[in-house]
């Protein structure tokens, strides 16, 4: 048999569900570092659980939980640089913390305000990104623009499992070989696209293989063990910014909660595998090994959680004192340069607010 | 209608939403033609984010209710693939927003297959897809999005605004010959109940449904504005405006002859649509008037639509919407002139 | 608007054809603007495959001008990608037939970026796009679908017709800091040469040209079909029919006061374009005069277009566009009413 | 280093450019078989040929010529039975005729007459398709058609080195993968798309490896060696006929003419190359292998090409008899059941047609 090609994909994972090392440390790498992301995932958490609470009591429209993802995003988000880009899904608030974007931005998205995608701090990142896996081709212009401008960045972009079955995610990895873009496609395989379950998306036996469509790099990762994912981001990150192109990483972790507070999850999937699920998700293990390393302890925690209840409090007020956009905000944001017909529109739809009170 | 097809009815039919009757459309052409199939995402055992095929999987398995991959060129592509080799897919598009990349394959092939192998190849299939805004739903999920499809030839494009309608057009196009865009106003899927019942028996997808009648002016709407249009026309009778009001139903091909005759009577036309006005589908129907009714105007015809922008996430989009006071004031304007 | 380009040009300005225009306008923004860059398939050594970027991968290099993988929503992506980042990418469509599958960018980011992060970005590109039938060329390569983008808040949608117009209108679409949809009619790609001075000097995005003043008839057009209206005014005058004769130019946003005043002056309007008849682009126009000038006609408006159907193969395909004897009667059965 | 997952390629030739094998030939292959499909391979080109002049002379539209294609697309109409489906692209006449489609169908579709794809013989047989890969993703839904109807069916779709960047391309890997679709993708890599070349497309080695991405059979084959592609047709027909799911197999060609008639590939691709292509190209190579083996001589050939010759003449002047359509054919075929409105718009579509005479 003549081989015209062969492939390996590598998995990596250090922190085995119960806090043990399932293999050595990367070179180099200081447990210590950990803590603070550690204490990120919690803050998420914290965000996470209220969130959830808002939407319950009617104060928040549609949201999508991170719950479980926590040690994927944080650690996505950790290993980028500020003048990089950021093109999200829906739920990666990890990482966008991360990158600056307030908690309160988040809301005021999902409460059905425009103004949330205004970010203060991470002004080029993408906002979040509804039709599906169109962020992972947008990061690939972006990416291309930083390479023809020849700008020290990169572009990273996450999807789903369900999202790496999108033909723009496809196509973002055609263009990143192509070009060969600094460009990270992140696959943030949680089992499920709402009710579709990973196996029904694809014949591949993973989705890190995608990558071998366009010649990229491929990494399938343990997406519930911060140090894997920083391990993962590490190498990709390094390749992309030496030129050596772009890279697709699968992180598997499991979506806990349902796919949306508009969802029902157990419609579709049994009991036993979200408990099964409880056991691997990514801060039990994190905290076990902290722990062992004597880096974190309770009272730690218990102080840390009171400060992100308080914390997340002060964003959900923000959030909720923002008064509405007035009417003709409808209109002032599509064009730089308004039309005149549009601006009568402008104008009959104030009027029309004036009359009506 | 719904008064003939109770009579039609062999049991007591019970009173069922839209939605309901778009699943029970379904559930009866699977039952009688074995060519029927669903597909899209989440259509199986989830029965769809709305629950259109909610228990279609379990009654008819897997192999006629197919959960697909996550890609909407995907959906369309298989679908054109299967109709074009003789059987009647029945894709669902899961939101207005998410259609766009469906476009190609249906300008491309489905609405030319006919067309180019001069009939040898057709294309029976139906894209249903859940329609327009104010739900409260996160972006990308409220669009009026149905003028996309209005200039391709070879398509027909349907809106049902009732129970009724929705069942009796669904089961039509899913028998149609050629490719039938099926846009569901999801604003009202739950709105009302109807007795509707269950007798396959399909209704025309050619004509506009005068709904009330009225001498003074038409009102011309589809969609979820039937019902915004519907309170408008209550409003005005107060006022002593005896509005007629009608449901395009059929947005393409279009039955202009009910408007036209409406016109000839009423003499002012007001045109209710979701859509951005600018090419809106409205503009069409202004466009046949100002051809072959403007003798019988006696007023400038009037459209009430969604602005030229985008609508807006779920706080201001009720501001964006054509809405009962804005028929009324234009419906007042029209009445004003002689 | 030649005369005054040649007035404003430094060195004496070679006459040139609608296509090479585009070429001069592109290289005189990529000259002046680093941050333009070209893309599309074959754009580069091969210069396109009209031959409008013919010698700019040889001025600018393969970083400015860039040949893509053989993928629409790939250049979509992309190009959405680099204008949201500071770029000013101008792709190109090879046919207009091929680009269906870049509505979704089109549609859900570009004529977003802005309005959904409220002006923190925004996505500053033109998609051109050869344009139109009658080049006997194979399927795909011949269809009028300007429509589709007319609806899509966020966009411009502009269609130049003379070579002067092309280089104007093309250089103000790449400093326009929102998308662009840059229809160029590949009819007349070479159909006249004319002047034009390569001074950089843009013309407005939202004007319509009178380019025939006449009191009898409103003769409103765009892109290839602006030679057959002005045959058919030529035609008309010498039966004594004195037609005004309008480029639209720019679509989104229809300069429609241009259009309304010629048509107070003349009471009667003729709509001429190649696309299918409904809910084409001429509905819109019909539409506003149907609303805004109803008082001023005479005549019922009519609308010279493409048949119904899909443009045929070429043997047929010259009996499916507007032609000059259509023009006339409709013009005639306009002017014949009073 | 752990692994994910791990994969090879196999290239797929049996017959050098000289004619001489370099492996043994498959199992129970009797190369007295390829005569008569080397001589469809002769009247292929002895049309193609034709067909070229044509339009030269003006009596033909724009043709896509095939010139160097021909063992691959021979093979490929061999590999298939008649109730099988066909997708193809623009130049796969030698398929297509395998299948029964006439030559003057092919000039009547590039001579601008729809009645071209009017197939008399592979009825459910696809059109040529324009679109890019859009093909290949219709083949995919007749694919699952036959899965879902139990019928012992197989589709075959072929799109080019350039059409697999095509995002609808990978929708059928895709969805090939995940419903196990009795379907074979065949991707004929003649090294350019237009004036791109092979290099632009893509990062990746080869273009099989794109079937990895949704877990298919994935085959590299020489596509100007006919042993090769009937092998590897064999092979994926068998696998998908047997409920094994799809195939990607990619054939290595070469375009030895323009990329149609509108080109002029002398603006983007040296003399040198196309000569090196004319080297390896397929007639040549099994020529002088039928010729070793004494199943063919040049008398033989002689004879064969003047038969050749004339049946391409019957067809060309078939064509050439052919009526323009009636006006009313825009009409009459666009709906099972016109509406109204378009029934008066063809009315006078024919009156106007008897008015100018
Ligand atoms: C183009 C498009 N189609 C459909 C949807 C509806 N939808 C939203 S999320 C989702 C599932 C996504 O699953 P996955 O990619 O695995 O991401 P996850 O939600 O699991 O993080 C679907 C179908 C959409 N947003 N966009
Ligand atoms: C969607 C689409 N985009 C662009 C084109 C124009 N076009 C026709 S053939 C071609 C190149 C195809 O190259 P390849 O896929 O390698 O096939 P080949 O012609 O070499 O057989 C292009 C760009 C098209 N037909 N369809
Ligand atoms: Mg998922
Ligand atoms: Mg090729």
């Amino acid at each position: 048999m003549t081989l015209a090609a062969h492939f390996d994909i590598e998995y990596l994972q250090y922190l085995g569900p119960d806090g043990k090392l399932v293999a050595d440390l990367p070179k180099g790498f200081d447990p210590k570092t950990l803590v603070p992301l550690f204490k990120q995932m919690l803050f998420v958490r914290v965000f996470d659980t209220k969130s959830i609470a808002l939407q319950r009591t009617g104060k928040l429209g549609t949201y999508a939980a991170c719950l479980g993802h926590e040690a994927t995003h944080i650690g996505i988000g950790a290993s980028m640089r500020p003048e990089d880009v950021f093109a999200p899904s829906y739920r990666e608030y990890g990482a966008q913390f991360m990158r600056g974007v307030h908690p309160r931005e988040v809301l005021m998205y999902w409460g059905g305000d425009e103004r949330g995608n205004d970010f203060e701090i991470p002004r080029n990142d993408y906002p979040w990104c509804v039709p599906i896996s169109t962020q992972c081709l947008m990061a690939a212009g972006a990416a291309l623009s930083f390479k023809l401008r020849k700008q020290p960045r990169i572009a990273v972009a996450t999807c789903g499992d369900g999202g790496s079955s999108k033909t723009d995610f496809y196509a973002a990895v055609n263009s990143a070989g192509a070009y060969k873009l600094p460009l990270v496609l992140c696959v943030i395989n949680n089992g499920w696209a709402i009710s579709v379950p990973r196996a029904s998306q694809t014949g591949a036996e993973t989705l890190a293989q995608k990558g071998i469509a366009g010649g990229l790099n491929c990494l399938q990762v343990d997406g519930n063990d911060l140090i894997a994912v920083l391990e993962a981001m590490r190498r990709a990150g390094a390749r992309a910014r030496s030129g050596e192109g772009g890279s697709v990483i699968e992180f598997m972790t499991y979506r806990l909660h349902d796919h949306t507070t508009a969802d029902d999850a157990r419609r579709y999937r049994g009991e036993d595998e979200v408990k099964a699920g409880w056991t691997r998700e990514p801060m039990l293990r994190l905290r076990s090994f902290l722990t062992s390393k004597k880096l974190w302890d309770e009272a730690q925690e218990k102080a840390w959680l009171e400060e992100c209840g308080k914390k997340v409090d002060v964003e959900i007020n923000a959030y909720l004192e923002c008064k509405v956009q007035p009417v003709e905000a409808m209109f002032d944001y599509l064009y730089a340069d308004p039309p005149p017909d549009l601006l009568a529109q402008r104008a009959a739809a104030i009027a029309l607010e004036k009359r009506n009170g | 209608m719904a008064d003939q097809k109770i009579a039609a009815a062999t049991n007591a039919p019970a009173a069922i939403t839209l939605i309901e009757a778009i699943t029970q459309a379904l559930a009866y052409e699977m039952r009688h033609d074995d060519s029927v199939v669903v597909l899209g995402e989440d259509v199986g055992v989830n029965g769809g984010v709305f629950r259109a095929t909610a228990g279609l999987s379990a009654m008819f398995g897997t192999e006629r209710v197919l959960d697909t991959p996550l890609d909407e060129t995907t959906i369309a592509g298989l679908t054109v693939g299967m109709a074009s080799q003789g059987m009647k897919p029945v894709a669902e598009a899961q939101f207005d927003g998410f259609m766009y990349p469906m476009v190609d394959f249906i300008v491309c092939h489905a609405a030319r297959m006919r067309y180019r192998t001069r009939g040898r190849l057709s294309c029976p299939m139906v894209l249903r897809v859940p329609w327009g805004g104010g739900i409260r739903a996160p972006e990308h999920h409220s669009e009026a999005n149905e003028s996309i499809f209005t200039n391709v030839p070879g398509l027909r494009v349907v809106m049902p605004s009732s129970p009724a309608r929705a069942y009796g057009m669904l089961l039509a196009a899913i028998r149609e010959p050629d490719p039938v865009v099926f846009f569901e106003p999801k604003r009202i899927y739950r709105q009302y109940k109807e007795v509707v019942a269950d007798d396959g028996e399909a209704l025309p997808l050619d004509v506009c449904y005068v709904l009330r009648d009225g001498r003074d002016v038409t009102l011309v709407t589809w969609g979820a504005q039937v019902k915004e249009t519907l309170e408008a026309a209550d409003a005005l009778a107060k006022e002593g405006i005896q509005a007629e009001v009608i449901d395009v139903a059929t947005l393409k091909p279009l039955d202009f002859a009910t408007i036209a005759e409406s016109v000839s009577k009423t003499g002012r036309c007001v045109i209710v649509h979701e859509a951005a006005k600018t090419a809106g589908f409205g503009a069409e129907i202004a466009a046949r008037l100002a051809e072959e009714s403007m003798y019988d105007l006696v007023a400038p015809v009037e459209r009430v639509t969604g602005y030229d922008t985008h609508i807006p996430l779920f706080r201001l989009e009720m501001k964006y919407l054509p809405s009962v006071d804005k028929i009324v004031a234009a419906a007042k304007r029209a009445v004003a002139q002689s």
